[in-house]
């Protein structure tokens, strides 16, 4: 029998699970980053994280509140400048997966962090743009992605690619060039979605335990496609949910 | 060589109604006191440059400074939205608000290339995005060896750059740490630099990390403690999360937000 | 992760013949052993690239391992030329000697164009000089926002790099310091890279002016003290003057030079 | 009365005359370092000296034995990288003088240092190449060059042009669209030459303190022109003299 744990404790475990050992990841801030820090504590001590502020390794012993936190400076293999983080590091395809977060995510995995509604000069909800997010999409190897899930944030198509997921389907990535393989895993509050391997279309492979499959169905935007094999996360691990709690309560 | 100055009298001399600005600073070092000082002297139809516009360009948007934006990520790090953007870019308060919108990598390339004296710089950068759409300053260039297609963007070179630095010598010369960014590229791209820094003393001991701007690259310098506050400055203070909560509630409202700026330039309501 | 080998290993197993191989330093951390071994192991029709071939270059063209030079200064320096270069330019021995010759700045900036995963780099430079009507790897390229003619240089991504450094730790982290040259951008640029170190310590300790290599890039790590000789390795040794000047008489000669490598390569005249 | 001293201090001191206090020198090695040296003991201690090894604003306190002396980088305000140096500090026009050596100039100060000969491709005699110089001559502010005259030196045309002078004469530099103003001093064992305003072919302005005005003619391999105002450059002081050996000593 597993402990009681929430939603978002359920999420930022599913996440973590994700990063293998001895990977390197570029972490967005917030739940990413919360992801990343669990995984280097449970089950992945050789995670290499680097961070768009120029923290390649870091091995923050609380989480980071900001990308630029000094917890992140000081425990750093080196510290390199913004323009070497994204030139040197990023761009060349040296890191295995880019962990990101959304406001806005289309059934092609693709992102949206500029703005809400159709026009650009006059929007409904102006965010706060790109950030690192278009270059970290297109050159890590794969694409992670974490946000939880709503129809306002899972949307048919997203009012802006701010970050290109799969476009309008499987080949468009290749089509453009783009080097890494985009998204390959959603982690929700709900469940865990991948790219259909055939349309790019994001499916629902995983739902949390005790999570009703209607209620994930509700929670997206677009008709939600169910793999076949649906399968249930394993509920977090007592150590799983230590270790998250701990490194929540080192932060607060 | 770099003058010593109040930051009072460098704001004064190097900032000018009209110009481009960049107040650079990667969440460390921020040169919030450097950005009050242009609220208070009341400079207008500026065009602010920064990757991570965040609460002190907020500032300095709401109390109608700036006419145009050039950014790649603006929010209020770990908080949220910047009200006083948003109302800006959505209602033209105080005053419309232009903006020029990259991604982080496409400003970084933007300030080396400013930095090297190059009109542009190559990357990989903005495939498949809505960004080349509504930014006119992002281009397709071609590879004159393999025939490849990559994005061109093109520099960046300020009127003035204003950054914050833990110290300087009295000659001027500059010494930071930490998390550096996108600084010496700043002040290197600019005209004109200002960096305020948290003392003035005799000799830079070297130290791990640490970047040096000297003197000759530096118009100004101004000794300004605490002026990264509420961000933080690696080896004096720590960053006032507090603070960066609170503005949100003071951002999020016009009257709120104009009490505030009445303070801070001593107006009486 | 990087590998801990032996010299003899790191060499056996990541240079290959036909390769392009960097041995990169800027007077300082040259990695002399490294290029002694593959001299050693006769590896053949290697294409050599150095911003500044000296006589370790020198020596891996007298023993005929190279069909290829890419450059921008040869010279033995504070003394003289490379004799050995020079036959094999002038005269074909051992063997002929294609080369490829660029400026310091357009060697750097092919680097860091390999370091950064582009084809390309952009400089201001070659202008007005004979060099772009001898090497093909030099062409105009032109501004797509200013319309003003600039120059592009081909990345550099050599199949191998080979730098020497102070020091790593167990797990193949690299850390050097003083004068580090290109050290950062060939290593980075290429497919495999191998770095010789003075010591293997438990841990890097950050020191002022460091550059670390994080294991993660970095095939292979090799435990060489004093690799770097004649050339220095700050905090280490001296560079010793007489062994360049020394270096003139053997290299000027054939049969001097001849006897030299039958020294190095163990084989009885 | 002055001391004795030689052509080549003579020399070394004349060049070091050049480098006025506060500007900033991309320093070559060898003659040119030493006379940036010299320069900033004698009369300008702001002299800021840049090597291409990456040495911001070094002040060794020996000659370095070459241009990536560890005594550099250990006294200078900041050692940054190979790639930094040519593209945030030479390319932009920062430094006000580049201070070059040469093994072949021209009369209209283009130089040679790549081959001697004809054919490139089968050289009479092989030389180091262009290392740092032909972006020196571009981006400085201007140009000093210090080498000893004589005919093989002083040519009519260089065998291969490694770095641009002033092309054919003057206003080729504008038309390249090249930012300094080129070499604008030579200075030799036998006295000064400058590049006439109207034409830009090096003319003799200053002759060493007995220094025969046909000797400086003779080690000329094109007709040298000489001003009207030809002078007599001053004999080093007793201070110079001593600076200079001092540090010759000091590096010995």
């Amino acid at each position: 029998m597993s402990a009681e744990y929430t939603a978002d404790e359920m999420m930022s475990v599913a996440a973590a699970r994700a990063l293998g050992d001895g990977m390197s990841c570029f972490v967005g801030i917030g739940l990413p980053s919360k992801a990343a820090n669990l995984a280097r504590r449970a089950h992945a001590p050789n995670l290499t994280l680097i961070y768009e502020s120029g923290c390649l390794g870091a091995k923050p012993s609380r989480l980071p509140l900001s990308i630029g936190d000094g917890e992140l400076a000081d425990t750093a293999d080196a510290v390199v400048s913004v323009p070497e983080v994204f030139n040197y590091w990023l761009q060349p395809g040296r890191i295995d997966v880019g962990f990101l977060g959304a406001a806005q995510l289309d059934k092609f995995g693709n992102i949206n962090t500029t703005v809400i509604g159709s026009d650009y000069r006059d929007p409904k909800v102006r965010l706060p743009g790109a950030g690192g997010a278009p270059e970290i999409a297109a050159s890590c190897g794969e694409v992670f992605l974490v946000l939880r899930q709503s129809p306002r944030a899972f949307v048919e198509k997203v009012d802006f690619v701010t970050s290109f997921g799969h476009g309008t389907g499987r080949g468009d990535r290749e089509k453009l060039g783009l080097p890494g393989r985009g998204p390959t895993l959603v982690v929700t509050d709900l469940g865990l979605l991948r790219p259909d391997p055939e349309t790019a279309e994001l499916t629902l492979t995983e739902l949390h335990p005790g999570v009703e499959l209607d209620r994930a169905i509700k929670a997206t935007g677009w008709k939600l496609k169910v793999s076949d094999d649906l399968k249930t996360t394993p509920a977090p691990t007592e150590q799983e949910l230590t270790l998250l709690r701990d490194l929540e309560k080192a932060s607060a | 060589m770099a003058e010593l100055l109040s930051l009072e009298q460098a704001v004064a001399r190097l900032v000018r109604d009209g110009d481009t600005v960049a107040l650079e600073g990667f969440t460390h070092l921020i040169p919030v006191a450097a950005g009050q000082e242009i609220i208070r002297q009341r400079r207008r139809d500026l065009t602010l440059v920064r990757m991570t516009p965040d609460i002190v360009y907020d500032q300095l948007i709401g109390a109608g400074c700036a006419r145009k934006l050039i950014f790649s990520w603006g929010g209020n790090p770990g908080v949220g939205s910047l009200h006083r953007f948003r109302d800006a870019v959505q209602h033209d308060w105080p005053v419309p608000l232009e903006i020029e919108e990259h991604s982080h990598a496409g400003m970084a390339n933007r300030y080396v290339a400013g930095a090297s004296g190059l009109p542009f710089a190559v990357l990989r950068g903005y495939t498949g995005t809505d960004l080349p759409a509504q930014t006119d300053t992002i281009k397709p260039i071609t590879c004159p060896f393999t025939g490849e297609r990559l994005t061109a963007v093109p520099a960046l070179n300020p009127d003035v750059t204003i950054v914050h630095a833990q110290r300087a010598d009295r000659s001027g010369n500059v010494q930071m740490w930490g998390i550096t960014g996108v600084q010496k590229e700043a002040v290197l791209a600019a005209k004109r630099s200002l960096v305020t820094v948290e003392e003035v003393v005799d000799e830079l001991e070297p130290r791990p990390g640490a970047v040096v701007l000297p003197a000759w690259v530096v118009t100004a310098v101004a000794e300004v403690p605490g002026g990264a506050k509420p961000s933080y400055a690696a080896g004096y203070y720590e960053r006032d999360n507090a603070a960066y909560q609170a503005w949100d509630e003071v951002g999020r409202d016009r009257e709120e937000f104009t009490k505030w700026l009445n303070d801070l330039t001593g107006v009486k309501a």
